[in-house]
């Protein structure tokens, strides 16, 4: 568990997490990118954010 | 321990609501629902998802003696029925505004006035939110009014942490589906005419201010506007603070207000189709859903709180505060899971 | 006793909704639930009513060992993987169309044939008011088409029962919703397209004719229609018996096929406004509504049978199957209570 | 040449939409418009897409002497009412169907008998795509049903070219739009319970049998479901001719009889979205679209019809009536256009 | 006098929309349509309400020399296509954003930059009811967001007259339809997610805001939700103003501002279903609808907007200034009249 | 003008039609593919059907 950078809250991970992957918040939803392992390190992937049409 | 239970107006929307939790409840016997309309008549006649319920509707003339009574009648009923409400029940839990203001005034100043006054401090504002200590062991409870249920979760955590103290400019726009309406809706309410709507139906005026003045102390400007679903009601809180907050900060502030609340999820932002509070996210469980945006440049936190009108916004509600005055876990019989993918609940 | 279980397919309509059914379901423990696309997000990505799980995609080419697969792919993954469900899992219940049907000349007919043609005989046709015998004990199991559910439910007591024998004229004309198509749909599934539609897409040919002849042994003329709703199918069955019925008959034989059955309910006439099966009465429920209407003049049946296609006509069944196949009481997990009011769910 | 022209039952919904044609058809001069529920109130009250015109409501006692008087009342009212229409105008057009029937017998078979019978005779059927000679200068005019008119359109080829001579099996299963019960809707047209309904309303035995049989020859098996759109019918025939035909004699018995009708568009098979006839694309338009499918399987051909209830179905066909009736270009007032893309008109 | 015409996107959904205002316009003749994906095939094929149109789409790549130009391409189009545009045509009307905005600025704070910025000047913006003067004559129009002309029309009556004069607080909250997307929408625009939606999809820092600060001079807090409809933008403007008005005053003020304009209703109050503006009031046409309503208690004005995105909001908008511009009565080819009642278009 | 192969309507032709190319009947909406110019040659194109979704 390591906290969101957005929110706060507690981000589950899971075994075998990888640098590079990409993981969501389940609280706010925000998209991370996992820096480091061993301690995870996470940051905002924010170019990921799909655009939604207008 | 299980307690006997009447619905009176079980007949119409949120009292067949009622009838649907308190038959799947394990601490409730629904021993009987009344209509004059239905009379004799099933459960299922009214209601399609009551078929394999064996009770059939008779007078609320005649109630009969049970623990736990809810009235779901329209507005004035309760105010005059409330003795033998009553005389019928230990614990008696009204859905309609009859009770819900604190004082006469409002009653005077958003009604036309009330009949039973002397009641009124009795009564216990249902949503545990707000109220959770005062419910324990209350013997009348009142259910919130949906629209007003919305708002004040969204803006509950921004004054529980001084964001706003009742000084600062804060507009609501509500947006709600049919349901909210009613079971006995005039030509406005028929399908021609209600379906694909945007209607503003209650742009300045509408009676929910009283209630959210009276239980979170804000002056909101309100505006209420139909839209096409059946069940939701979705408020977009535009909050003008007077100090510049963070959304860090903002987010502190609603974990810390909701982290520990079995029926509030915090939604905002992050990818994928649902990123925010959607009426239709929650239809028919007892969540609602609390998220918010900040816009720096015009230094304003958009509030969106999305609840079921049916359910968090009255019947489920009453069946929370009913739990909690009653001693049982708060949570019993509202764990309904909602759908996905699903139009328009 | 409780089953690890895996969704292959999480992220669609139907491996959402088995998702929705695994984690209220006391017997079964989710573990896996597979997404190429979402990979490592949470479910509720994807599905908003399951953000308060913790469970995050992982990818179909790691499958966990577990007692229960449920595969919900397109048409033609389970043909190709099969091998590696069977290896992942003791049971293995597939939603596609890959091994529903008995004989690979259907295959051969309606669809583009059959890559596995030698483990069409070991799977057993999901339906439990068809098969509930050989579902005991099976381990592999394939779920019906909705639109042949909803036939097949309606047909069934007039076959069982004499009225038809194969020879008469029937018509089906199904209306369904737009989850049928799943989540990945084109231009004709988006909403300013989709939306309102009476759209006969499929007049003609529909390959649940297959499954109809299959296991009622009638060959229908059948019709398709998408209609303005998420979930649902509603089949009219125009029948046109060799001799004439009564209703007496007609409720005599309806009544024997499905007094004992947990989920199909009869609906048929009556009062008010529910008087005879419909989509969003039971939208979100594992129940199937059935009833019939007698034409005299034309000498005609009409029956009616709805359901929801992500329920009955997908992951309800296949959850019903399983529980029956593990030995599980078969209502578990599936006693979920439809809406009323409720819009277009 | 311009006609003075009254519509009685101006409030209602087909009443609305004649008024609608006749504001902007330039050989008409609405000058009456009667309502008994809003007297003296402006035509936009009641109909918002008419609040620039400048007329009001006025009572349908007091009739002024027009030229052409079109009366869009309830069953019953131009039974009785006829005579007063008769001598306020010289020629009449009856949206309902008071005198649709050729004979009295049918009124004692399908509805409660007739008070008028002795007129049944002179009164001509409105559909021109059947009966454009009859209606040049025809006095009294009866609209067709909306219902009977799709499925009228819809075989109307087959008949005419022999496919079916009567004998066939028909059956004809039609979805209709919530318009269709008019304006003052009970409780099942309430939006709440009328929203995403597949609802079978009349699976048996409708009323408007009788004009198919009496205009085609044909004994149909005939079902109605309502559906969640406003404005639309839509038959699916499924008939089962004895011969076999090609898809190519098809398409020559449909663009034989349909070739040179200025409001009828063959629409069936090909590419993109909109394969076959749809509801949504003729709404708000006087145009059927009409198409097919075969089925070569069960010797079946699927025949597809699509209208808008309140034009072709009503009021459209109405105008267009007149128009042939006085001589008037019959195209006149009636070439809207339908709109893309568009929800559920 | 006719003009030739070329629809540039005109496989999308406003350029659908201007050709179906083009072929029905007398002084226009469309001459050329161009879609990259539907080259060769009928406009009828994407567009099943110009089945009659004879006349295929083209490649954008080879443009006939005609006298007006409409551009209705995706943003970013037209910025680099405008010389091959210019070159075409003596006119050319752009529907995008990419030349509405009067300065680069706003193209650096709100959008990615522009790559054409010394155009900018020469484009006039096409609001006819701001704009009508520059409008003559004009060789190169930028038509408007459709967000955004909603919110200047409700509120241009309280800039002119100055009840707003740039330091208020204004919230504008937006409903609009699924329409808005376009024609390309992916998963968030599917009907099975997109249904039944009230979804705050640009709570804060929609685009919309820059068309709204360079021409009313205010700086509103914007926000826009998407609700369950296809055509149809909504806003509803809360004004806080400095001075107390009064309802004479507003009345006053809209009747000065809009009494002349032919294509914007006042609609404010009264009886009946539709006492404010709403957008299925004017779906399918050209007009907007303006009302207000005042709130005494919290000193507030609530402004109703409703338009149709296609028409007012774009393709309707850019014909209107079209005309203008070539000196065509402005409302030719735009009187197209709504329908009651209808349900969502 | 030629007459479409599914429907027997009339099929509008455009300009500097090339062989290969694909149009649609305006009246029964099939694909047809040009097989030849000069005259004009049409075919069915059953292969474009696109999949409608189910
Ligand atoms: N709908 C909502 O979303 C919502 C939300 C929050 C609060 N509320 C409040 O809940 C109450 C009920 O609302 P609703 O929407 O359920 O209304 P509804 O559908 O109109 O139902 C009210 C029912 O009360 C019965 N009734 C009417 N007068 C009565 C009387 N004098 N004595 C006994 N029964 C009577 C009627 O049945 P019979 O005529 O057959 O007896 C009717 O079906 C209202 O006060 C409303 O303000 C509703
Ligand atoms: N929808 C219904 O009403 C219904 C009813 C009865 C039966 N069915 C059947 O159920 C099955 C699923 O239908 P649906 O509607 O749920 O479809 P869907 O929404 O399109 O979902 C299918 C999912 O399968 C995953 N997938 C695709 N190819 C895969 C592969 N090669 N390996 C592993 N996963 C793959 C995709 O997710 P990723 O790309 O993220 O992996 C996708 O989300 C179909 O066979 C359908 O015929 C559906
Ligand atoms: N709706 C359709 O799609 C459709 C299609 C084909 C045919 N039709 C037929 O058209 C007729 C009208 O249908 P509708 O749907 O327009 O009905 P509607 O919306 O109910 O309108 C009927 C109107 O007639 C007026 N009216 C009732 N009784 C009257 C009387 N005795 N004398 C004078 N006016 C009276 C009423 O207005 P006031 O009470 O204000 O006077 C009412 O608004 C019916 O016969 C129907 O069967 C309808
Ligand atoms: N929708 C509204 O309500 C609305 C309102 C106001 C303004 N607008 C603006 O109007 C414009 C069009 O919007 P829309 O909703 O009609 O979008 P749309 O439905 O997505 O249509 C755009 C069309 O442009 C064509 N296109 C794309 N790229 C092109 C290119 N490079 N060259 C030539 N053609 C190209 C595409 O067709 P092919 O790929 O087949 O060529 C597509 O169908 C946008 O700029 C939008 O912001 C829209
Ligand atoms: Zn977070
Ligand atoms: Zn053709």
């Amino acid at each position: 568990m390591v906290d969101c950078i957005e929110c706060g809250a507690d981000v589950s991970l899971y075994d075998d997490i990888e640098a590079g992957e990409i993981l969501d918040c389940g609280t706010c939803g925000v998209e991370l990118e996992v820096l480091n392992v061993d301690p995870t390190e996470l940051d905002t992937a924010p170019e990921l954010q799909q655009d939604w049409g207008e | 321990m299980t307690y006997t239970a009447t619905v009176v107006g079980a007949n119409g929307f949120t009292g067949g609501e009622l009838c649907r939790l308190l038959v799947g409840h394990p601490n409730f016997d629904l021993v009987q629902a009344t209509s004059r309309s239905n009379e004799n008549r099933t459960l299922g006649h009214a209601h399609p998802n009551l078929r394999d319920i064996d009770l059939r509707f008779s007078s609320p003339d005649d109630l009969k003696s049970v623990d736990t009574l809810f009235a779901a009648t329209p507005h004035g009923v309760s105010m005059s029925d409330i003795d033998r409400f009553q005389d019928a029940a230990d614990t008696v839990v009204d859905l309609s505004a009859d009770f819900r203001l604190p004082a006469e005034s409002f009653y005077d100043d958003y009604y036309d006035g009330h009949s039973c006054p002397e009641l009124l401090e009795s009564a216990v504002y249902a949503l545990p939110e707000l109220n959770r200590e005062k419910l324990s062991g209350a013997a009348f409870i009142a259910a919130g009014g949906c629209n007003a249920t919305a708002t004040i979760l969204g803006l509950l955590p921004l004054v529980e942490n001084g964001v706003l103290d009742g000084d600062e400019q804060v507009v609501v726009d509500v947006k709600v589906g049919s349901s909210e309406g009613g079971a006995s809706g005039g030509e406005a309410a028929s399908h021609p005419e209600r379906s694909g709507v945007v209607r503003p139906y209650a742009p300045a005026g509408h009676r929910h201010e009283a209630e959210i003045s009276a239980f979170l102390g804000l002056d909101v400007a309100f505006s209420v506007h139909a839209v096409d679903m059946v069940r939701g009601a979705s408020a977009t809180c535009h909050v003008f603070p007077e100090e510049p907050v963070s959304k860090a900060d903002l987010w502190q502030d609603y974990r810390g207000t909701y982290d520990e609340e079995p029926f509030v999820d915090l939604v905002a932002g992050g990818g994928g189709v649902y990123r925010y509070p959607e009426p239709k996210s929650v239809a028919g469980t007892n969540r609602a859903e609390i998220g918010f945006e900040l816009d720096p440049e015009s230094e304003r936190i958009v509030v969106l709180s999305a609840i079921d009108n049916m359910m968090k916004g009255s019947a489920g509600q009453a069946v929370h505060a009913a739990n909690i005055a009653l001693g049982i876990d708060e949570k019993t019989g509202l764990t309904q899971r909602g759908l996905h993918p699903v139009g328009a609940p």
